[in-house]
């Protein structure tokens, strides 16, 4: 597994590149690589075949969502709005950070985050 | 002038697990869905921070109880690929009998679950009834009805006798000719044709473009099966994806009906040729960089994306389930169909809740 | 004075009562002078519909009533030139009298309501100068030309008041001046003019035949004969537009745009019962015919094809002209079927009719005051904002659709009648399904409980008050009595042999019984079951609806996507998929077209 | 005599009404197999009759998270009493494998009072069976003694022979 | 359908009558899970691979805690243990009405013969 | 005399309702390879109901269900009083239409939808059973249920394609499936309940109850079809409720728009049929 890497300005230019190269959209995956900067992981596949893109943010960056060129990104770019505070443009529909949880004082803000949850192995 | 305005779930006796659709409803017609998740949204992903990477199979086994097996074994796989196990032959083997069991189990209890959303009851406990001998199987062979827990890292935690493969065999065959007594039904029956041809369309073009997954991507009209991947011992099973065209509940319907049987005779294939030999490779060390791969569950492809720093917790696991895949499609087949056909074509794909928030 | 006026006019039409069958020809009647001043008149009339025709730069109806005129000239100048017919005079048997009845009492009713609604609804339009004094005005010279209508015996003066009554629906169709008044006053006179050619065209004809105006005396020639079907044709014809029947509903529905006494009047007692009378009056001439087939079938047509269209309607006044439509089909298939049984059905049918529609216009007038609309889905629950007026409505629609109240024994009535005929009897019986869901519906709505607006104190003038009260009574009390007063006032006609008669408080006839009177019982007996059995369970607390486990804070509302507060609605089920306006006019006014044409060519 | 035919009635016809509380289906399907041919608890007058307003019984799959505790607060809160509650499968008695999760609040009990709790992951239909003949010992104590209405109240564990009799 | 249905209602009835008559567990079935104390060495090796978290051993104390209630009945901890003490029964756990957690020590007697007191 | 039929009625009707409706779910058990529950399970579910704690969602609910339960048994007393047909089958309407007007009162989007649905199936059987009591009365010559009883020879001979009309009526009557459209006895459907869904206690127990009258009405109504012989009106009886049986259990559920569509249509032209062939034979 080779991730390209991307950055947020030619995102959404190269995935409608993508989409003409006759690539389907998979998924996007967030991680959180330092303290931070996260980074985040798009999954295409053609043929049987899956391609992966990396993207490395700051975590306050806000992002271009990928709905405009693949409408089926919604539900996942919620969902990391969701568990990584990340902020995408243009994500319609936006739940705003509601898609899992309701009530936020429950739930830290960004559960995801490593940094600030202590791991189990120290 | 405004129109109906109906919560749809999440408690509804309808939908097997909850999550919720805003419906707008103009005479009885759908005009938006607007879905609503998080009912079931417990945080698994998380754990690999209080899990070592052991224990995590047991975590994702139970992602959900249906596609459970599937589910450990596509994690075992992306740790066997981290760390370069070679799993001994016998065991791949083993794997693909009991997950095509589960997706038996799966497809039968969506059948029966799919009859019950139009409204034909008698339908849905006959396939529960037929459903009950793979829920022998399981138990016989791996000591629980559902969750069957019997993948490791490196293997498989059991084996099957010969005399068990003759006896699933002989269940096997009573199941097919059960089922095939009611395939008229599924596939002819004047009443059910009515309730899922044309309902819930999604073009070949529009399955493709939202990214639909499974026996719904197969449903219209593409052939697409994670199984065409061979993985496991899958290369040595020949195997063809079952495709219909129709694009509409009634197709997805006939494409697990038919995969039932098709996954039947990959059971039996695969006990005919199970080669002798161990079932687990040992295992040493731990898990380093990173992977994503794929299996085909139930209800579609499912992919895994693990990555490990070399310590005994996993840095990141995360899981794209089918479901997930499909409520974006799901979401643009709504409008426009009756209120009487949402559950139809809710449950037309197949949806897990608990596989897709886990 | 209004209210003097009516209650003049009610007691003198009580007073009428068993003083019938009169026949009288006064002598100012017959006098020259007399039909001079009618021909005038009618001239006049005529005129001035030409005139409206050609300020409307409307062709049909300047057409229309230039051919009236020149009928009429060539009537009265040409074939009337030397032979003088002579004056038929008045005409007053059982019949002329449950009309007079009814258009005294139920429109004195309104028109005592209409006093403290017009001082209402001048309030809001602010005209310059107050024109209630012609808005009374108007009411009155209408039930005037009813009351005439019903009593004279002579085709020319029949004539007139036919005429009279659209000229008087025409300005009150058109009192508010606004633009959709106008247009919709236009449409009543076109479509009325029609009638009033048709009309015009079939005395000619009956004239040139038979020599004689004289109602009675024609209706007497021809009876049995089978003769004269093509007049005979054409007056049903008339009746028909009058009655608004399918195709000519729209005048009706366009109505509505008129202040409620206006709908309440046209719709209850007078205008469209012009009509419906018409056809009654006529019905022995033609009993046995093809053309008696023709009425009952184009009548239950409209009477299926209304109620569909009913179903279909979330404007409160729109399903209400569209039932009146629908029962007024009732009521003319009953007259087509023209049996003994069917006919006392028609004529309770329109009695009951009468009451309920003028009480449930009335109320609906008080409704779309207070809240300002007439939509019915404004109206959900309703009962929490006017807690007087509401169950009046539902009290009304319950008359209007179950046993033992007096619409549905016509109902009854009329399906027992319509049995032996098979095309008829589908139609009746699908007609009265549709009744059902309609009217059950508004009851339901109106009665629930999530009423959204600001609650505003209900203010009910006295006047309303007693006219609705009375109107509810009347519908209730004539209910119960109907056993009775169908042989104590019915034509003795009708309810002789073969007809239905009073049995221990049932109405029977030798097909089956209606146990009125038993039933009251037994409703009585339930609803006080109920109300002790409800009682009792009053205690409890009133718990939120089931909302699929997310139920909001408050009533009705659930927490949707997003965390949203959502109010749950629940609107639009009227089905337009398949009773929609547009969907089904076209097709319903060409069968109606078509029915009526196949009727009359078979009269040829 | 009236009394009594209810008294009996209400053990009679258990009516149930199931709700999936982020179970993983696991336990949830073995439900559902209870109302299957196999295991069919139409015999002991069980239905599953899916509106809370109707039913008796509620059946809880699945771990308590943040967001269906409100959910499930009130499907209890909307059922009449006399009512009880049967938690399912280890995630609905304790939050199972998944008590340390971070959306997982934990048991049923946390949200609201249990009266059976049916152990197993998932638990086996027969189990179901049991909880839900225990659960109507629970019920017919509970109409005896009307004060303990909510709550798990202590009962003998064996007074069940009403519904081991004679079918 | 017709020929189905008519078939289930000639043919005797699918059911099992369960709680009247119990069906014999399948032999590997993991049904409780039991530990046999005398062999168990409290070496707290089935606390550590449990992924449920619900076994708690004190060796100083000597005592074995197990909550069933968390118990997600995997087996792990049966594959693991070096004593070999721990065993599912092939019956399911009982329905309870309280959630009380499993507590085994040394001195308990434990599923087998009880171990002799200290000499 | 006429007096202590109908009190006699009304008061076995419900006990034989129970055993029909009993008797009902454990054929509808066998059917599906099940066993079913008890045969008094309706006695229990009626009384465990009634029982129940009351819960209101309405406070003019209870009397609506009151007035429903009232005409199902003024009707059912009318029939054994031998009265009118129609009049009876107007006075059951009665109850229709307070159910769903109690369904309407509440704002609940499943039981307004319900209660809209139960109204699309009035008129659906509606019209229906008004053509098959017209073709009663045009055997007979009278509307009287006591000229059914008077005739030498069964009615199904006469109106044997009204016959199967009826049956129309009676599966949505009875809320089995193709036509269980408004509610059905099982909340697997999109409106959870539909018209039930805000009752609850007693209040449902109530509408049992009244169900199990406009059962026993219903049957009635069909017995009238063989009233030579009790022997041929238990068989069709019993037949005609075995087929409800079987028809619920090989039938999906349909949408309200086929139901209404296909059943006036096939509805409508069987009964066309029969009467043209009763014309044929001079029946007029
Ligand atoms: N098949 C499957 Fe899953 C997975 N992964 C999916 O959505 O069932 Ni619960
Ligand atoms: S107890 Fe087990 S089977 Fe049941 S819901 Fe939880 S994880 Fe799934
Ligand atoms: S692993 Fe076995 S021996 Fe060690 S503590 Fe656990 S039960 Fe005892
Ligand atoms: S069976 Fe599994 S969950 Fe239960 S104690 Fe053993 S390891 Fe833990």
């Amino acid at each position: 597994m080779n991730p390209v890497d991307m950055t947020t300005e030619t995102l959404r230019q190269q995935a409608k590149q993508i989409k003409a190269d006759g690539c389907r959209f998979v998924t996007v995956t967030c991680l959180e690589e330092t303290e931070d900067t996260l980074a985040l992981i798009y999954h295409f596949e053609k043929n049987l075949e899956l391609f992966h893109y990396r993207v490395r943010i700051p975590k306050d960056k806000v992002v271009p969502s990928l709905c405009p060129v693949f409408s089926a990104a919604f539900l996942v770019e919620n969902e990391i709005r969701d568990q990584f505070g990340v902020t995408f443009e243009d994500l319609e529909p936006d739940f705003n950070g509601t898609l899992y949880f309701g009530d936020s004082d429950v739930v830290t803000a960004t559960p995801f985050c490593r940094f600030g949850v202590k791991r189990a192995d120290g | 002038m405004s129109n109906t305005i109906l919560p749809f779930g999440p408690q509804h006796p309808v939908l097997p697990e909850p999550i919720h659709l805003s419906l707008t409803v103009e005479d009885e017609v759908v005009r938006q869905a607007v879905p609503a998740l998080g009912y079931v949204h417990r945080g698994l992903e998380m754990l690999t921070r209080k899990k070592d990477f052991h224990q995590m199979i047991q975590v994702v086994e139970r992602v959900c109880g249906i596609c459970s097996m599937m589910h450990a074994m596509c994690y075992c796989r992306g740790i066997e690929t981290l760390m370069d196990i070679e799993v001994p032959r016998r065991a791949q083997f083993l794997r693909v009998i009991w997950s095509e069991l589960h997706r038996i189990h799966s497809h039968l209890l969506w059948l029966g679950l799919y009859a019950d959303s139009f409204g034909f009851e008698s339908v849905f406990m006959q396939f529960w009834k037929i459903r009950e001998r793979i829920m022998d199987i399981n138990e016989a062979t791996a000591g629980n009805r559902v969750i069957v827990s019997v993948n490791r890292v490196g293997g498989v935690r059991r084996d099957l006798s010969p005399s068990q493969c003759w006896w699933i065999g002989e269940q096997l065959d009573e199941v097919e000719t059960e089922l095939k007594a009611i395939e008229s039904t599924m596939l002819d029956n004047y009443t059910v044709k009515k309730r899922t041809v044309g309902k819930g369309v999604l073009t070949k073009e529009d399955a493709w473009e939202l990214g639909a997954a499974g026996p719904t991507l197969r449903g219209s009209g593409i052939a697409r099966d994670m199984r065409e991947l061979k993985y496991e011992a899958l290369d040595e099973l020949e195997f063809e994806p079952v495709v219909e065209t129709g694009g509409d509940a009634y197709a997805r319907g006939a494409v697990r009906f038919k995969e039932t049987l098709q996954s039947i005779d990959l059971v039996r294939r695969a006990m005919a040729r199970l080669p002798g030999g161990e079932t687990a490779a040992k295992v040493k060390g731990k898990p380093e960089g990173e992977t994503a791969l794929r299996v085909e569950q139930p209800r579609g492809e499912c992919m895994y994306y693990i990555k490990a720093d070399g310590s005994r917790f996993l840095d990141r696991l995360r899981i794209r389930t089918p479901t997930f895949a499909n409520i974006p499609p799901l979401t643009a087949m709504l409008p426009g169909i009756e209120l009487a056909d949402v559950p139809v074509v809710v449950l037309s794909i197949d949806p897990c809740i608990s596989c897709t928030e886990r | 004075m209004a209210a003097a006026a009516s209650a003049l006019l009610t007691t003198g039409s009580i007073l009428l009562i068993g003083q019938v069958p009169i026949r009288s020809v006064p002598a100012f009647l017959s006098g020259d002078l007399f039909a001079t001043a009618v021909q005038a008149a009618d001239f006049a009339l005529l005129g001035l519909f030409l005139f409206f025709g050609i300020r409307f730069k409307d062709l049909l109806i300047t057409g229309l009533s230039a051919a009236q005129i020149a009928g009429l000239f060539f009537f009265e100048f040409v074939i009337l030139a030397d032979s003088h017919a002579p004056a038929a005079g008045l005409y007053c048997d059982s019949l002329s009298l449950v009309m007079v009845l009814l258009i005294c009492i139920a429109g004195s009713l309104i028109v005592l309501y209409a006093l403290p609604y017009m001082q209402e609804h001048e309030r809001h339009l602010k005209p310059g100068k107050s024109r209630n004094p012609v808005f009374f005005s108007l009411l009155f010279v209408f039930i005037a030309a009813m009351n005439a209508l019903v009593l004279v015996n002579d085709l020319m003066l029949f004539y007139f008041c036919f005429e009279i009554t659209t000229l008087c629906s025409f300005l009150l169709i058109g009192h508010d001046r606004t633009r959709t008044a106008r247009e919709n006053a236009g449409t009543a006179l076109r479509i009325n003019s029609m009638g009033g050619a048709v009309l015009l065209l079939g005395i000619v004809l009956i004239y040139t035949r038979l020599h004689t105006l004289d109602i009675q005396e024609v209706i007497a020639r021809v009876q049995g004969t089978g003769a004269l079907l093509i007049p005979l044709g054409l007056l049903c014809v008339a009746g028909f537009t009058k009655a608004a029947q399918m195709p000519f509903q729209k005048w009706l529905l366009g109505a509505m745009v008129a202040p409620t006494p206006v709908s309440a009047l046209l719709h209850s007692a007078t205008m469209v019962k012009a009509g419906v009378y018409l056809v009654i009056r006529f019905a022995p001439a033609f009993a046995g015919t093809f053309l008696s087939t023709g009425v009952a079938v184009c009548g239950a047509f409209t009477f299926l094809s209304a109620a569909a269209l009913a179903v279909g309607q979330s404007n409160g006044k729109k399903v209400l002209a569209y039932s009146t439509v629908s029962n007024l089909g009732l009521i003319l298939a009953c007259v087509g079927i023209n049996t003994r049984s069917a006919l006392s059905a028609a004529i309770l049918l329109m009695i009951f009719h009468a009451v309920s529609k003028a009480l449930l216009f009335l109320c609906m007038g008080s409704v779309e005051q207070h809240i300002k609309s007439r939509d019915i889905e404004d109206m959900r629950g309703l009962f929490g904002e006017m807690p007087k007026v509401a169950p009046i409505i539902t009290m009304g629609i319950l008359t209007m659709i179950l046993p033992p109240f007096g619409m549905l024994l016509g109902k009854w009535m009329a399906i027992e009648s319509a049995a032996g005929n098979l095309f008829l009897l589908f139609m009746l019986a699908m007609g009265s399904a549709l009744t059902v869901v309609y009217w059950a519906r508004w009851a339901g709505i109106l009665m629930g409980s999530d009423f959204r607006g600001k609650p505003r104190p209900e203010r009910l003038h006295v006047l309303s008050t007693i006219s609705l009260f009375s109107l509810l009574g009347l519908a209730i009390l004539l209910s119960v009595s109907a056993p009775f007063f169908h042989t104590g006032l019915l034509p003795g006609s009708i309810t002789g042999a073969g007809g239905f008669a009073p049995v221990n408080g049932s109405l029977a006839n030798s097909a089956g019984s209606f146990a009125v009177i038993p039933l009251f019982l037994a409703a009585a007996a339930s609803f006080l079951f109920a109300l002790a059995g409800s009682g009792r369970s009053s205690g409890a607390e009133t718990a939120a609806p089931y909302m699929s486990g997310i139920a909001g804070p408050e009533n009705g509302t659930y927490i949707g996507p997003m965390n949203r507060i959502t109010r749950s609605v629940n609107r639009n089920y009227y089905l337009s998929a398949f009773f929609g306006e547009q969907r089904l006019s076209g097709a319903v006014n060409a069968c109606a077209g078509i029915l009526i044409l196949l009727m009359m060519g078979a009269c040829i | 005599m009236f009394k009594k035919i209810m008294e009996r009635s209400r053990i009679k016809s258990p009516w149930l009404v199931h709700y999936d509380c982020g179970s993983c289906n696991g336990c949830d399907i073995e439900t559902l197999a209870c109302l299957t041919p196999l295991y069919d608890v139409e015999r002991f007058g069980v239905l599953n009759i899916g509106n809370p307003k109707h039913a008796d019984v509620l059946i809880v799959t699945g771990s308590v998270n943040t967001r269906n505790r409100h959910v499930l607060e009130q499907i209890h809160r909307q059922m009449p009493s006399p009512k009880i509650v049967i938690a399912v499968g280890s995630c609905g008695l304790s939050g199972g494998i998944f008590k340390e999760a971070y959306n997982v609040v934990g048991g049923v009990d946390r949200v609201i009072p249990v009266d059976v709790y049916v152990p197993g992951c998932p638990a086996r239909p027969e189990a179901i069976i049991d909880g839900v003949v225990e659960g109507l010992s629970v019920l017919a104590d509970k109409q005896r003694r009307p004060d303990a209405a909510n709550g798990a109240v202590a009962v003998d564990h064996t007074n069940s022979e009403i519904l081991y009799e004679s079918r | 359908m017709i020929r189905t249905v008519f078939k289930n209602f000639v043919s005797p009835r699918a059911t099992r009558p369960y709680p009247i008559e119990v069906r014999p567990a399948f032999e590997h079935t993991r049904g409780e899970l039991e530990n046999d104390v005398s062999g168990c060495t409290f070496c707290g090796v089935c606390a550590k691979k449990c992924p449920s978290a619900c076994i708690t051993v004190n060796r100083k104390e000597k005592t074995w805690r197990l909550d069933p209630f968390s118990c997600v009945y995997c087996g792990i901890c049966v594959d693991a243990c070096p004593g070999e003490c721990l065993f599912h029964t092939t019956d399911h756990k009982k329905v309870v009405l309280h959630k009380i957690p499993v507590v085994l020590t040394k001195e308990d007697p434990g599923l087998e013969k009880p171990e002799p007191g200290p000499a | 005399m006429i007096y202590a039929y109908a009190l006699a009625g009304v008061i076995l009707a419900p006990f034989a309702g129970v055993f029909i409706a009993g008797l009902d779910r454990i054929l509808t058990a066998r059917f599906q390879a099940r066993t079913g529950p008890p045969i008094l399970q309706p006695l229990y579910d009626i009384a465990k109901l009634w029982a129940k704690e009351p819960m209101i969602a309405h406070r003019f609910q209870p009397l609506c269900v009151y007035v429903y339960l009232a005409a199902a048994m003024v009707s059912v007393g009318l029939f054994f009083a031998q009265s009118d047909l129609l009049l009876i089958f107007f006075v059951q309407a009665v109850g229709a239409v307070f159910l769903v007007m109690g369904a309407f009162l509440v704002p609940s989007p499943f039981s307004q939808a319900g209660a809209n649905r139960e109204l699309i199936q009035i008129l659906t059987y509606e019209p229906l059973i008004i053509i098959v009591l017209a073709g009663i009365y045009l055997s007979t010559g009278s509307f009287e249920i006591s000229a059914v009883y008077a005739m030498d020879k069964p009615l199904l001979m006469n109106l044997p394609l009204l016959f199967i009309v009826f049956g129309y009526a009676l599966t949505i009557k009875l809320r089995k499936s193709p036509f269980d459209i408004s509610a059905s006895h099982h909340a697997h459907q999109e409106l959870v309940r539909g018209v039930l869904t805000e009752y609850s206690g007693r209040q449902l127990a109530l509408i049992e109850i009244a169900h199990l009258y406009e059962t026993v009405l219903i049957l009635g109504l069909c017995s009238l079809f063989w009233t030579t012989g009790v022997l041929g009106t238990v068989v069709l009886l019993a037949a005609t409720y075995l087929a409800e049986i079987v028809v619920d259990n090989i039938c999906a559920r349909m949408s309200f728009k086929w139901m209404l569509k296909s059943v006036w249509t096939t509805g409508l032209a069987l009964s066309a049929v029969n009467f043209a062939w009763l014309y044929a034979r001079g029946k007029f």
